[in-house]
């Protein structure tokens, strides 16, 4: 398979740029470790005063170029969103990403992640392109779990 | 049972059955203790080795995530035949590796006390059967000499028949595990399995079920059986040597401490400690057994393209009509008498004045491969008042023809040994 | 080297080596991780499946017989291709379950006290090195936390060699196993082993040598090493998956208890207690892994008709030339960087800039199978200061067209990561 | 293979016949065996007073006919050997049963136990064949380390 459909420039960049790079202490980090390869991203989702708007993501790690780019471009992408807005995006990245290639990501609705639709063909690096998701989903769910 | 046709097309898919013995052609009636092998499963498993192979779960490299998908697709195939998700399915070297693991795992956590259901201490109970392969046996003596629990036995009736009661009247409070066979390999009696697992739950007691015999001759459910442990081997089921499976319940799986350890079941690994990853990687350790899941899947997919459930049906009417042959002859006495229990296509016999070594070898010198021995069962065959015995089992290959054959020929020993 | 005609030959009885990968042909260079199966062995063994398959020690029919016999020799075959008596040789799943059989069988031991040399307790202490691969550390963990016995680490130097004397400053009268691999599965370096097992025995330590990577690469004689036990892969060495070897010193065998237990294993059985039989059978409960080991002294026999000699020296010059090529290349850090070391034809290197995952992926889009993350082996990479790296080994097939082809794609991939 | 190569009418007498059968207590018995058919033998060998010639041979046991032929064709062949023509003579007995039917038991120097030369062209039989010699040489050198 072509190497270009997977490394589209705006992710060989955001594998550089890293939006959202720096933990700060507080709120309610999630750990996650990829153990093939021995990725792993500490990522913390903020939330507005009343709760239900993500104001912000911070995040640090390390990885592929694909897993650092995934992680930069969701910041980009989804601060500001609602907790269901952002829950039905991370659904419907989630479902392209494991299509096989049969999802492309639009970009009307997903914005510079349309540059990922391609992992989607690259079995192997699914994975690195969920890492910071499943981080996201897991300090969300620590954060509301800690408002009730 | 198959028709004519039917069964010669069946027999055509298994190259051994066409092979000749000593210059007479094979009957094989020992399909309880290994089964033939179907060429279109044989051969999608050596093409895959010869085309496909590398490392699973290690690489980012196409072949090896085609290899990674491949073998996860078979686990789904296996986990499937037997109704059960592949997350519970371990895959381990045969049956008798499956129990190990459960009796292993006992005995790590009783050795530090600290393993919840699977500690165990002077004065619990371990139950089996008297019926049991050992197999199924020993790994519980083993847990019972290091922990100071009791292996209790319960016993089967003069004819071979488990009943119920036998199991519930040594259940208690005291009971931490339970295991037993589904189907008996001697006597082929399928046991009251639901009902001995309902009664067992209820002690709260670790349940299971070595499905060996089980597995290969009908569809299973192992999640409607409502054990903790399902034990079961590929090649029993058509499929190669060197693979099996343990089924643990999702809850168990969790709790089960983990017994071998190494790669590709780890997350972190530092000196002083390591985290694992969840079953069923938490159980297999080091390099998979890639092709062998692959070949045992492509088996599996041949059984379902004939029907398992036909295969089973023709199984059970041609076993009836064994056992009626076997135990019409002179001089014959079946092991497992009773007629009103079901039972699998395989029966165990004796024959009076005459050793089953040499029972055996004139089956053979006629081409009839059967089983002679203890068939890894001492303690059934002592119950049962006798040293070794001999044994024909059939599979979906088998036909009538067979069946007559080796009852023709059984009908002959005795005098030839100068006992009729 | 292999002459062109030779390696042509050779790659002619692989037919994975002639597959394409999206479109490329396809470059091996991850015969480290699992070896590609000549073609010879493979239809030996389906073959035998197809038109031997019998039950293996439990049969008297012909083909029982004969299905026994060749497993028998098969075995045979297996040890004297590493210098070993059959009684000697266990079959196992694979390294990670042959050395696993030694960590339980210390954790069975030590449960109970009762295991002699076996039987480890707190203040005990037990040796390994900094280079090992999970399967060789993890176990001695898992002994460790339950029996209180220390984990002392060997560390080797800087550029990843493990001295002699790192591991004799740790040995004291406390030491009671000693385990560490022959060959850095990482490095490629090949370790002082006959050195360290003489000073390890003298504090009459278990002794245990992973030979999985030495195995595979040149004739080995696990006798002349001295140890108590050696642990080797098939899949390594041209063979099947799932089977594996220990190979036990005949006193070693004999005192070690049992660790997995059932069918086959026995002589006699009754509720209370069983007499097992000598190893190897003591070790191998169950159905044998019939077919595998018969693939596997086949793919072994295969590598005698090539030369393992010749082999090795292939490997050997073109590992050198491998070395030297990575090595060469702008921006790529070796790890084990000690050129006076000897080593198998195997490097792992890290890309400045570029992850290990995205190097992997641009060898792969030319073709090159490649092994990307820790290697099984994560202290050693926290040791030597990365996280994962890229690796290249070297098998039979292997080419100097391979070596150039995949030095020539490294070299371009900092420039596509916009790092050059 | 033709079955009565392997069971001459020898064979199937002896079977029935036994020759030695029935223990007497004291001496030095051996126990074999045979894990896979579950096969038995218990086993004494009387040595003469001065400890040089064997007086008789006593067993009990269960097995198939081989088994229990060859126990008691071993009785009736060699009670009045030394003690070096009895190794010598059971040497050479194991010799042919392992040879795969290239070594006959010759009748001049084995007698009746010739009839066995068969049970080396079945090789699962071997075992039982030499399950009484095994326990004979066995009880044999537990009386001669007794005489020590
Ligand atoms: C040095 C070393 N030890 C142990 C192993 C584990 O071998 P296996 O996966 O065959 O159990 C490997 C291979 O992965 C290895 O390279
Ligand atoms: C009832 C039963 N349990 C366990 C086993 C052991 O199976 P395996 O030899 O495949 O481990 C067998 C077969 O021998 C069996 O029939």
């Amino acid at each position: 398979m072509s190497l270009d459909a997977l490394y589209q420039q705006i992710i060989l960049d955001h594998n550089k740029k890293r939006v959202g790079f720096g933990l700060n202490a507080g709120g309610f980090p999630s750990h996650q470790y990829n153990p093939t390869c021995g990725d792993e991203i500490t990522l913390t989702v903020r939330l507005s005063d009343d709760g239900t708007t993500i104001s912000g993501i911070e995040w640090e790690g390390k990885g592929c170029s694909i897993s650092q780019a995934s992680a930069s471009l969701m910041v980009s992408e989804v601060v500001g969103m609602t907790i269901p807005e952002f829950e039905e995006f991370a659904n419907g990245f989630r479902e392209a990403m494991r299509s096989r290639g049969q999802i492309a990501l639009g970009e009307e609705e997903f914005g510079d992640l349309a540059a990922l639709s391609g992992v989607s063909k690259f079995v192997a690096r699914v994975k690195c392109a969920m890492l910071a998701w499943v981080a996201a989903e897991d300090s969300l769910a620590l954060t509301r779990e800690s408002l009730n | 049972m198959f028709t004519s046709a039917e069964s010669a097309a069946i027999r055509a898919e298994f190259p051994e059955i066409a092979e000749s013995v000593g210059g007479v052609p094979l009957v094989y009636l020992d399909t309880a203790a290994t089964s033939l092998r179907p060429r279109v499963a044989v051969e999608f498993e050596s093409d895959f080795a010869l085309r496909h192979t590398a490392a699973v779960n290690r690489g980012a490299h196409t072949l090896a995530a085609e290899a990674t998908e491949a073998f996860d697709a078979a686990r789904e195939s296996v986990a499937g035949f037997v109704g059960a998700r592949p997350s519970n399915l371990v895959f381990t070297s045969n049956a008798t590796e499956s129990i190990n693991l459960v009796a292993l795992a006992i005995r790590l956590a009783s050795a530090t006390g600290a393993g919840g259901r699977f500690s165990l201490r002077e004065g619990d109970e371990i139950v089996v059967t008297e019926a049991e392969h050992h197999a199924n046996l020993i790994p519980w003596q083993e847990v019972a000499h290091q922990t100071g629990a009791v292996l209790r036995v319960a016993p089967v009736t003069d004819d071979g028949v488990l009943e119920v009661g036998a199991v519930t009247a040594l259940l208690s409070e005291r009971t931490k595990v339970v295991a037993f066979g589904a189907v008996s390999n001697v006597l082929g009696i399928v046991n009251p399995v639901a009902e001995v697992v309902g009664a067992a739950k209820e002690t709260g007691a670790l349940v299971l079920i070595d499905a060996c015999q089980a597995a290969a001759h009908g569809p299973i459910d192992v999640t409607a059986w409502g054990a903790d442990f399902v034990a079961f081997s590929a090649h029993k089921m058509y499929g190669p040597t060197a693979i099996g499976a343990l089924w643990g319940a999702s809850a168990t799986l969790a709790e089960m401490p983990v017994v071998l350890t190494g790669g590709s079941m780890i997350t972190r690994v530092d000196y002083d400690s390591s985290d694992y990853l969840p079953a069923p990687a938490k159980f297999e350790p080091g390099t998979p057994r890639l092709t062998q899941a692959i070949g045992w899947a492509e088996s599996l997919r041949y059984i379902e393209s004939v029907g398992f459930e036909r295969i089973a049906e023709h199984e059970r009417e041609l076993g009836a009509h064994l056992y009626d042959a076997v135990a019409a002859i002179a001089g014959v006495t079946l092991l497992g008498t009773n007629s009103e229990v079901d039972r699998v296509g395989l029966v165990s016999f004796t024959v009076d004045g005459v050793h089953p070594h040499d029972v055996g070898q004139v089956l053979d010198s006629r081409g009839i491969a059967a089983r002679v021995g203890h068939h890894c069962a001492q303690p059934l065959h002592k119950r049962l008042g006798v040293g070794a015995s001999t044994r024909f089992s059939l599979g979906m290959y088998s036909t009538l023809e067979d069946v007559n054959l080796a009852a023709a020929v059984l009908a002959e020993v005795r005098d030839y040994f100068g006992e009729a």
